[in-house]
């Protein structure tokens, strides 16, 4: 059957996918959207293992990452407001005043 | 070990400065000048006469260390507040405040700007020097040590010549680097002595914890010698910059060309003394295998320093730098005599300390007066100055005999006793190590023929004014003590004997460990029959 | 046909699984984001359906609620606002580091697998709970989650309705347009 | 309290004038008659208390007891283990002791030195009050020095007198120190004795180490006693303290300072040059008979070196025109025939010619000044010529000095010079060491010497004070004989030319060994070696029959007639100075030569100094640009300074290249790259730098 | 569950409470009203360090509370006394920047109030869930703070930066504690602590879960390679901001970091201190080496405090009572001169964003001897210079990690601290061996702001005092670290 290894495997790949995206895309919605995949990649092993371990402190942490992932969502799209309105701009990497 | 009557006098000596110090930023007011020198030159002139007593005081026969303080600073890591001296720690002291009292009272009209800043930082200084050499306690060491850096890099920084920034950065960094490395050496003991090194698989010795270096010196003969080794390495970096031995020398030159006239007195005098005081109170008797080991090498770079520094200061083309490098030649002179790992070596050493305080101290005094009424260094410049300034002439003269070694002045006393120890070590120590002599009679030579000698011919010399009566007294107190150490010597070996009986037990200690496999040629010959010993030497 | 009915579970969880990743790209492809928040949808209910599967309901609820519900019509509604064809012509992928970002992931994605991998054959010998439990038992329902919530994870619970706070704040702050800040600093007119 | 008690008050009393003259006299510009009195006054008590000293001594003590009086604990070094692994205490003790020798240094020093103190007061009246000071300053200074040096009861203070006659040759070299060539030759004389000194120090550590003490009282009985067990220790020592004898006294190859030492005041020149500190070294040979009796080796060095240096200054005398320069080279030779007389054991001999050699050349040095102050500082004996008449004194006192020194009999050089040479066959004769043949060739060569001396001496009395002044007329008005204060001097230095030989009288020749009062004085400082009584000269004494000796006195003064006679046929008469043109002519090249002192001098310049030097300059360049380089290089430090020099102070051009300063200007540059300025970059930087940490961690823990 | 259990949770409740208060009063007081504000909220700060004294402190050793979600012990005192001492330094100082920068007092003190609860939550947390909550809270208040000069294009862009890469350095951690929960099947800490001991032989997942963790951490106290955020998100958000950023979450941070590492996963040390190691080290190379060539002092100031977070490792990387204790101090010291500093940089700003530049501070001696001198002290401290605390602070950390053996890695430290003295000195050069007549150099001139300059004083008297009496902070610290689980 299904193990929780499969589970394991396939949140991984989402993990990754939304670090991959995280690192490629320009435009800032998509950027959070990618980290969004993340916290889902997260809650997926979370529920695996609370099923197969018979504990539902999976579930629940799962969701606070569900609720703060909401928070985080909500600043995010504040930010790219504030950036628009003072750049005129949704790509992030247009954000480069400083470095070095 | 420890001898707690007169605590006080040491404390006093050590925060007289400090609080005149804080007093003077506090209450005076940066304009007014003749009141920052009054005071300023009062608060060390009090510092002086109140470590007078020392001298009395001290006890040759008594306790190691004297006029102790102990009170619990950290006790929870075993860092005390540890005060107290032996006799070669007082010498230094009185050497430290006299020096100290010049350098404030020579700077009168040598520094015109940011006087109040002046006073302060030189005043800290004294503080900072006078605390390395009381402090019993590793931490406390290590505290005053640092804390000495810091205005001494403004000294040379704010005060300092055209390249001052950088010769102050060098300065400061050379000796943090150097002085950072001793941290770790000195935390190693600290472990060793208690807990051990969990990682490196270093058992501890299980004692209480604790800084205090009466207490590490009991338990020297345990350290297994490959720590030594490498806390000596640790030391002998942090030391050996201080020294400054070759080839760390390279910061001396700068710091002294770019100082003003006081910071070059005192770093010539005093804190060039903290490198070798930190290898007898420290490195000999702390790490008496690594020591003997080490003994082959040093000396062959205080040779090298020897006739290095001579030959180098025999180019120089600015006075100030010529004695820069006169002094690593000294210093290396001290270092020899010192590894030379006996009584006579060890004694000429110390004694070369004082020596080379009170004669370089002088020469940058002196450097430092022509240098204010003529803003320039270079030797070109003059010539002839003994018609237009036959005082300072005399008194050059007398302290470039004293840096010679001319005999019935101090420098032959500590020569002497150097190679004397040195032959005794190896008689081919002594055979480079004395060439030094002629060297050193050289450049000093030349320097003051091609100062004072031949005709005036520099226009801008011709009514050069011949020394103050501020300015020659900058320099009698010097000179008197040239002359005294020169003729009787008696009382500073006195204070100084038990410090060198000391440190020489210590290292013995593990020269009989080692029996005289330990390269140490007097051991050999003492075993070898006189006569093929003496024919040995001959060929 | 008995071969379905027995891997009924294995094979919806392949289906899902590659459903999910197939839309996980897709957010992270598509040039469009209107497009890339639709397949992130998609990415989202089939989390969900994998909540299902582990009898999880109440978070494949809070999931298709909070997500598909809130957060969704949030970015639509954000996208719709700032005019998306702001962004740059044509160009979607952060030309140059793409490939290196790509290569990036997938080394980490890699080492990361190696110890999972590692953890779960090394399994039996304790350590990896979860690994060893072929499937679980059902504990999960509504009830018990809501009194695990309220109960032991109080506090936690307590400090998330203040992250919320926090994230409304900020949401007020960034969001809110300054007419009295014009003194301050001049004003971006989108 | 006798007076031997105070003999360490026979140096302070000029100490105390020199510190009057110096500090007070000097600093107030005090008035001559006042340093006159106070300088006088120094010496002259010193003569008259060192004289007295002595006479209570022979009288009381008898002069086979040394009198020590130790003063005071000098020098405490602690203990040291010495070569026989005893522990030894360095406690060197500030004494003085009175024996034969230092009985009779201080003889003639105190005396000839009051002298020319009294000399000087006529010599120097026309230079200003505070140089006049300063000279008498100096000139008490030395004498300090010089009697500190033969009073020491031990190495150490000997080297004290040793340093101290150094300082006070330099300071009295360089008195006219606005001339460049004046100072320059101080220099020269002080760091050419720094580099005897250099022996010397050697020699007493090796003293100590050997024998655990430096007293003289101590170590020379313990040598004689074991010969054989000290003999290698003894060459070792021996050499070493003939380094600094050869420095001191001017001997090859260090004589180079003693003729630029003429540029000194003439009254100096005779003191310091002439009478007294050159033969330091000679003092200082003799004082250590003992060990260098132990060494054959380093007898024969100390004799190869004289004799060389006796005739190899000769031959420069021949030519040169100056008439210091002569006296000097002249002084050089005689100091070359002292240390042949040591070499060859004539210890007594020796000492007997130091004796002498003070008397007449001092004599010959005062003439000379009293010539040149009135010719009015020519010192060119082409331009003078005929003084005979204008200053009878000096020539009657310098005709006798030159006799003595040329060696006719009765004047007192004969007597020592015959000695010194006589002791050289002798050695040759007897084999001495079995280096005889040796012994032999220095003998001829001290011959040939003595030919050359009497030559060139008479060359310059002839050219000097005979013939017609070729200096001109103004300088012939004002050609004067000296005053009293200079020719008083000269008349006691004469007489003492003529008959301080007396005291040496070869009585052997004359079965009356007992004649020799010298001899019979110095006997007690020459320890017999070893248990066994018999020394050296017994044996010798029937090496060379008596009729040989008597030969060699012969041959001796005919070889000194001889070279009188060369000197008349070139220099006197009708073809005066003609011949020696001729001469020159045909040998052009010995003339350049001679003339050229073998271009000794240019040769060190080219060598040895110009190679230091340029050493210096190049190790300076090394130290500014590798050194420097390569200590930033490898220290962090570097990074500060290199950068501060760079930032904040561009006037600052380092040489140095520091490797690790730009490094981590580089690195802290590259490192800054990393921070690429916008989010997905940092992101990356994160993922890879987890992933590294990741695989990291693996390599440690997966193995 | 009854009230009672609260009542040691008082503290976080009230201090969310003033928030929220602070919330509502901001809206009628407008930004007239900053400084009545700032009082509130110090005084709430104050209210909430007594309370946390009278009714946290673990009366009879530590207490874990609430559904064994919090734990009341010594360290999580230490800690949050530190961190509202830091805050209400920080309001100090901020009255007058806002006011000067003319926006609202009520959003900005509130958020700074949320983020001390958070961080009360990361300092005192039993359980994976609070831990990780307390985090959040506290980070998603300081991405809005950094952003709060919304019209400033750096506060915007250092609060972006900040944000995205906070939140994947937030998913990472997730993916550590999921992989955790996975393999121990418990959120508690106690509990993992005890399976860990009971297990034979780490599982590899478990320990991956661990390092991973560990990143998340890494990445709050800004070590490498996970520090990129913090040169950026400095210099962008305001100046005040940045002083309590560098100060207050990193501590927090630190307290998470050692409750995790040095209670619950101290079993497995050997498995995650080579990946700390090579963070240490690698953090105070980079720090100090990539300040050297920094010519704005908030970004030197940011990569030296990615510096000493680099030393501050070194505390979590001996592993022993020492290193724990010298981390605790360490931070504390760190707090004040990292304070005080900026507080001179605050009050140097008085064009807007000039002020930062290094050149800036030429000649400050001469117009300002006063304000050099403690900037010197600050700077001294900084490099590590007795008699300063900041030598204290590094002495004991040098000494812990000798002590646990690591010698390579207190030569790298200590070499990095002398050359850390080098771009320290750079200000210093300018304040004292200028005098601000040179080309290029513009002196700022020193605003007078009576609250900044009280807090600077305290700061310089705290760096003083324990630098040179020690003695009572060690002796807090040692206690504090007494009931984690390595001793």
């Amino acid at each position: 059957m299904i193990g929780a290894t499969h589970y394991v495997a396939l949140s991984l790949i989402l993990l990754c996918i939304g670090l991959v995206g995280l690192m490629v895309r320009r435009n800032f919605i998509t950027v959070l959207m990618s980290l969004e995949l993340m916290f889902n990649a997260v809650n997926i092993n979370l529920i695996a293992f609370s099923f197969r371990l018979g504990d539902l402190a999976g579930q629940v942490l799962a969701i606070f990452v569900i609720t703060i992932a909401a928070a985080e969502a909500a600043i995010g799209l504040g930010l790219i407001i504030a950036l628009v309105r003072l750049k005129d701009t949704v790509a992030l990497e247009e954000a480069d005043e400083m470095g070095g | 070990m420890m001898d707690f009557q007169y605590g006080w006098l040491l404390n006093l000596i050590c925060y007289l400065p400090l609080a005149g110090a804080l007093l003077m930023m506090a209450f005076i007011n940066k304009e007014n000048s003749t009141a920052l020198k009054t005071w300023a030159t009062l608060v060390v002139g009090v510092d002086f006469v109140v470590s007078i007593p020392l001298w009395f005081l001290y006890k040759p026969d008594g306790a190691e260390f004297q006029f102790a303080t102990q009170l619990k600073w950290i006790p929870s890591v075993g860092v005390q507040y540890l005060f107290g001296v032996d006799g070669f720690a007082v010498l230094l002291i009185l050497l430290t405040t006299l020096l100290g009292f010049i350098a404030v009272y020579c700077s009168y009209t040598a520094i015109t700007e940011r006087q109040k800043e002046y006073y302060v930082f030189l005043l800290l200084l004294q503080t900072g020097m006078l605390g390395v050499f009381c402090s019993l306690d590793f931490i406390l060491f290590y505290v005053f040590w640092e804390v000495m850096l810091v205005p001494m890099y403004f000294l040379i920084g704010v005060w300092g010549g055209p390249r001052r920034l950088y010769a102050a950065i060098k300065f400061f960094l050379y000796t943090l680097v150097g002085s950072v490395l001793m941290l770790v050496g000195i935390l190693t003991l600290y472990f060793f002595n208690s807990t051990g090194l969990a990682a490196v698989g270093l058992e501890g010795l299980g004692h209480a914890a604790t800084f205090s270096i009466p207490h590490l010196f009991t338990i020297a003969p345990q350290i297994p010698p490959e720590v030594q080794f490498w806390v000596f390495l640790a030391f002998f970096v942090g030391f050996a910059i201080k020294v400054p031995m070759f080839p760390f020398h390279t910061w001396l030159p700068d710091a002294h060309v770019e100082a003003p006239t006081a910071g070059s007195v005192i770093l010539a005098a005093v804190l060039l003394k903290m490198g070798t005081y930190g290898f007898i109170r420290f490195s000999l008797p702390l790490l008496p295998d690594a020591t003997l080991k080490a003994v082959g090498w040093i000396g062959v770079l205080a040779i090298v320093a020897i006739v290095y520094g001579a030959l180098v200061a025999m180019a120089q083309k600015d006075m100030k730098k010529l004695v820069a490098y006169s002094s690593v030649s000294h210093m290396g002179f001290v270092m020899l005599g010192m590894f030379a790992l006996n009584e006579a070596g060890l004694r000429g050493s110390i004694l070369q300390m004082l020596n080379h305080g009170v004669s370089t101290g002088a020469l940058f005094l002196l450097v430092g007066i022509v240098y204010e009424r003529r803003h320039n260094r270079m030797i070109a410049e003059y010539g002839g100055l003994a018609k237009v300034m036959p005082v300072y002439a005399t008194f050059f003269l007398i302290i470039t005999m004293s840096s010679i070694g001319l005999p019935t002045l101090n420098g032959f006393i500590g020569e002497f006793l150097i190679l004397i120890g040195a032959y005794n070590h190896s008689w081919v120590w002594a055979l480079f190590a004395a060439s030094g002599i002629v060297l050193g009679a050289a450049y000093m030579l030349w320097l003051y023929q091609r100062v004072f000698f031949g005709e005036l011919s520099n226009e801008k010399n011709k009514e050069l004014p011949d020394l103050n009566r501020r300015e020659q007294w900058t320099l009698i107190p010097l000179i008197v003590v040239a002359f005294w150490v020169g003729l009787y010597p008696k009382p500073f070996f006195d204070r100084m004997a038990p410090t060198v009986d000391r440190v020489l037990q210590r290292v013995d200690v593990a020269r009989h460990d080692q029996g005289p496999s330990a390269g140490d040629h007097v051991a050999e010959l003492a075993h070898a029959p006189a006569g093929e010993a003496a024919g040995e030497h001959g060929e | 046909m008995d071969f379905l009915i027995a891997n009924f579970g294995a094979i919806l969880f392949y289906v899902v699984a590659v459903i999910t990743v197939a839309a996980a790209v897709g957010v992270v492809t598509l040039r469009n984001p209107v497009h890339a928040a639709v397949s992130l949808l998609l990415a989202f209910v089939m989390v969900a359906v994998l909540f299902i599967m582990n009898h999880a309901e109440f978070l494949a609820a809070v999931q298709v609620l909070v997500y598909a519900g809130g957060i969704m019509v949030l970015y639509l509604f954000v996208i719709m606002l700032v005019k998306i064809r702001d962004i740059g012509p044509g160009k979607v992928f952060l030309s140059g580091i793409a490939p290196l970002a790509v290569l990036g992931g997938v080394v980490l994605g890699c080492l990361i697998a190696i110890g999972i991998l590692l953890g779960s054959m090394a399994a039996g010998d304790g350590g990896a709970a979860a690994m060893t439990a072929i499937d679980g038992e059902t504990v999960g329902n509504t009830e018990a989650v809501g009194w695990l919530l309220y109960m032991k994870y109080l506090v936690p619970f307590e400090i998330v309705s203040v992250v919320l706070l926090v994230a409304m704040i900020g949401a007020i702050v960034f969001g809110r347009r300054d007419v009295a800040l014009a003194g301050a600093g001049e004003e971006v007119e989108p | 309290m006798k007076l031997y008690d105070l003999i360490w008050l026979i140096p302070i009393l000029p100490l105390l004038g020199a510190i009057f003259n110096g500090l007070v006299s000097n600093r107030l510009g005090l008035s001559k008659s006042v340093t006159n009195a106070v300088a006088l006054l120094g010496s002259g008590l010193a003569w008259l208390l060192g004289w007295g000293a002595i006479v209570q001594w022979v009288l009381d003590l008898g002069i086979h007891h040394t009198h020590v009086v130790r003063l005071f604990s000098w020098i405490q070094g602690g203990s040291l283990r010495i070569l026989d692994g005893s522990l030894a205490e360095v406690d060197i003790s500030a004494s003085f002791q009175l024996d034969a020798v230092s009985a009779l240094m201080v003889f003639f020093v105190t005396f000839v030195g009051f002298l020319i103190h009294v000399y000087s007061v006529g010599y120097m009246h026309d230079e200003s009050d505070r140089a006049y000071a300063r000279y008498f300053s100096y000139l008490n200074l030395f004498m300090f020095s010089m009697l500190v040096l033969v009073l020491g009861s031990n190495l150490a203070v000997l080297f004290v007198g040793w340093e101290g006659v150094g300082l006070c040759s330099y300071l009295l070299i360089g008195f006219y120190f606005e001339k460049d060539w004046c100072a320059a030759a101080g220099m020269k004389a002080f760091i050419v004795n720094r580099i005897g000194d250099w022996g010397f120090l050697l020699a007493i550590f090796a003293t100590f180490m050997v024998f655990g003490t430096l007293e003289f009282t101590e170590f020379f009985p313990m040598a004689a006693a074991h010969p054989e067990h000290f003999a290698s220790a003894a060459t070792v020592i021996g050499l070493l303290l003939f380094v600094g004898a050869i420095g001191k006294s001017a001997q090859i190859p260090l004589y180079v300072w003693l003729p630029d030492a003429m540029a000194g005041p003439t009254p100096v020149s005779a003191l310091i040059h002439a009478a007294t500190m050159v033969t330091a070294g000679v003092y200082m040979v003799v004082r250590c008979n003992v060990i260098y009796r132990l060494s054959p080796t380093a007898m024969l060095v100390v004799a190869i070196v004289g004799g060389i240096t006796a005739i190899f200054a000769a031959t420069i005398g021949l030519v040169q025109n100056d008439i210091k320069k002569v006296l000097a080279y002249s002084t050089v030779s005689q100091l070359g025939y002292m240390f042949l007389g040591a070499g060859v054991g004539a210890f007594v001999a020796a000492i007997f010619h130091v004796l002498t050699h003070a008397f007449f050349k001092a004599c010959l040095f005062l003439g000379s000044g009293s010539v040149i102050h009135a010719c009015g500082g020519e010192q060119d004996i082409r331009k003078m010529g005929g003084l005979k008449k204008y200053m009878p004194t000096t020539y009657w006192t310098f005709l006798v000095a030159t006799l003595a020194i040329s060696g006719i009999p009765i004047f007192a050089g004969f007597f020592s010079k015959d000695e010194i040479l006589f002791k050289a066959f002798e050695a040759g004769a007897s084999d001495l060491n079995h280096f005889g043949s040796a012994y032999y060739t220095l003998w001829v060569l001290g011959m040939v010497g003595a030919v050359l001396t009497a030559f060139y001496m008479f060359r310059l009395v002839f050219m000097t004070f005979h013939g017609e002044f070729r200096g001109g007329e103004e300088a012939e008005h004002h050609l004067h004989e000296s005053p009293w204060t200079m020719t008083m001097p000269l008349v006691v230095l004469g007489v003492l030319s003529i008959f301080g030989g007396l005291v040496g009288i070869p009585g052997k020749l004359f079965h009356h060994p007992e004649w020799n009062l010298i001899e019979r004085f110095l006997e007690p400082i020459i320890l017999p070696i070893g248990h066994a009584a018999e020394g050296g000269h017994d044996v010798s004494h029937h090496a060379v029959s008596l009729g040989m000796e008597w030969g060699l006195v012969f041959l001796s003064v005919g070889v000194a007639i001889f070279g009188i006679w060369l000197a008349y046929r070139f220099y006197m008469g009708v073809e005066a100075l003609v011949r020696p043109q001729r001469l020159a002519e045909r040998f052009p090249l010995a003339h350049k030569l001679l003339l050229n002192k073998y271009w000794m001098d240019e040769i060190y310049d080219a060598t040895v100094i110009s190679g230091t030097v340029k050493g210096s300059r190049g190790l300076w360049e090394f130290d500014a640009r590798v050194v420097d380089g390569a200590v930033n290089g490898t220290a962090l430090t570097t990074v500060g300074s290199s950068f501060m020099s760079g930032i904040f102070d561009l006037r600052v051009v380092d040489g140095a290249v520091n490797l690790i300063a730009t490094c981590y200007d580089v690195a802290s540059r590259w490192f800054r790259k990393l921070q690429v300025g916008f989010a997905q970059g940092y992101a990356m930087v994160m993922v890879f730098g987890a992933a590294i940490l990741l695989a990291v961690y693996y390599l440690f823990k997966l193995n | 569950m009854t009230l009672a259990q609260f009542v040691p949770f008082l503290p976080e409740i009230f201090l969310a409470t003033a928030g929220f208060a602070v919330l509502l009063l901001g809206i009628p007081l407008g930004r007239s009203g900053v400084r009545p504000l700032s009082l509130f909220g110090v005084a709430s700060l104050g209210i909430t360090g007594v309370l946390v004294w009278l009714v946290a402190r673990p009366v009879d050793g530590p207490a874990v509370i609430l559904g064994d979600m919090l734990v009341v012990d010594q360290m999580a005192v230490f800690f949050k006394l530190l961190v509202l001492a830091a805050g209400a330094v920080v309001i100090f100082m901020s009255a007058g920047y806002l006011e000067r920068s003319g926006y609202g007092g009520g959003e900005y003190i509130a958020l700074i109030l949320f983020a001390t609860v958070g961080m009360f939550i990361m300092a005192s947390g039993a359980n994976l869930a609070s831990l990780y909550v307390g985090l959040e809270l506290m980070a998603l208040s300081v991405y809005v703070l950094v952003g709060f000069f919304k019209l400033e294009v750096k506060s915007n862009e250092g609060a972006v930066k900040y944000f995205v890469l906070g939140a994947a350095s937030s998913a990472i951690l997730l993916y550590g504690i999921s992989l955790i929960y996975g393999s121990l099947g418990t959120l508690d800490l106690q509990e993992i602590r005890d399976s860990l001991v009971a297990l034979p032989t780490a599982n590899p997942m478990l320990v991956l879960g661990m390092v991973l963790v560990s990143f998340g951490m890494l990445f709050k106290v800004a070590a490498v390679p996970f520090h990129v955020w913090t040169p950026d998100a400095y210099e962008g958000a305001p100046t005040p901001v940045t002083a309590f950023i560098s100060v207050a979450p990193k501590a927090a941070a630190f307290a998470m970091f050692m409750r995790l590492f040095f209670d619950a996963f101290a079993p497995g040390v050997e498995h995650w201190r080579i990946v700390l190691w090579v963070a240490s080290a690698a953090t105070m190379i980079y720090g100090n080496v990539a300040a050297l060539t920094q010519d704005n002092v908030k970004r030197m100031l940011a990569y030296s405090s990615i510096a000493h977070a680099g030393y501050a490792l070194m505390g979590l990387v001996a592993f022993t009572e020492m290193g724990a204790w010298a981390l605790l101090m360490y931070m504390l010291i760190y707090a004040f001169m990292n304070l005080g500093a900026f507080g001179f940089v605050i009050l140097l700003e008085s064009k807007g964003y000039a002020g930062e530049k290094i050149v800036d501070y030429a000649g400050l001696a001469r117009r300002h001897p006063g304000a050099a001198l403690g900037m010197l002290i600050f700077m001294l401290a900084l490099a590590g210079i007795p008699p300063t605390a900041g030598f204290m602070g590094k002495l004991y950390l040098f000494a812990a990690a000798v002590e646990g053996g690591y010698i390579l890695l207190t030569l790298i430290a200590v070499i990095m601290s002398a050359v850390s003295l080098f771009y320290y000195f750079r200000i210093v050069v300018q304040m004292y061996l200028q005098d601000g007549e040179e080309e290029g150099a513009e002196p700022a001139e020193l605003l007078h702001d009576r609250w900044t300059e009280a807090m600077i004083a305290v700061c310089i008297v705290a760096t003083m005092v324990i630098g040179v009496w020690p003695r009572p902070i060690v002796g807090w610290a040692k206690s504090a670290v007494g009931a984690l689980g390595i001793m």
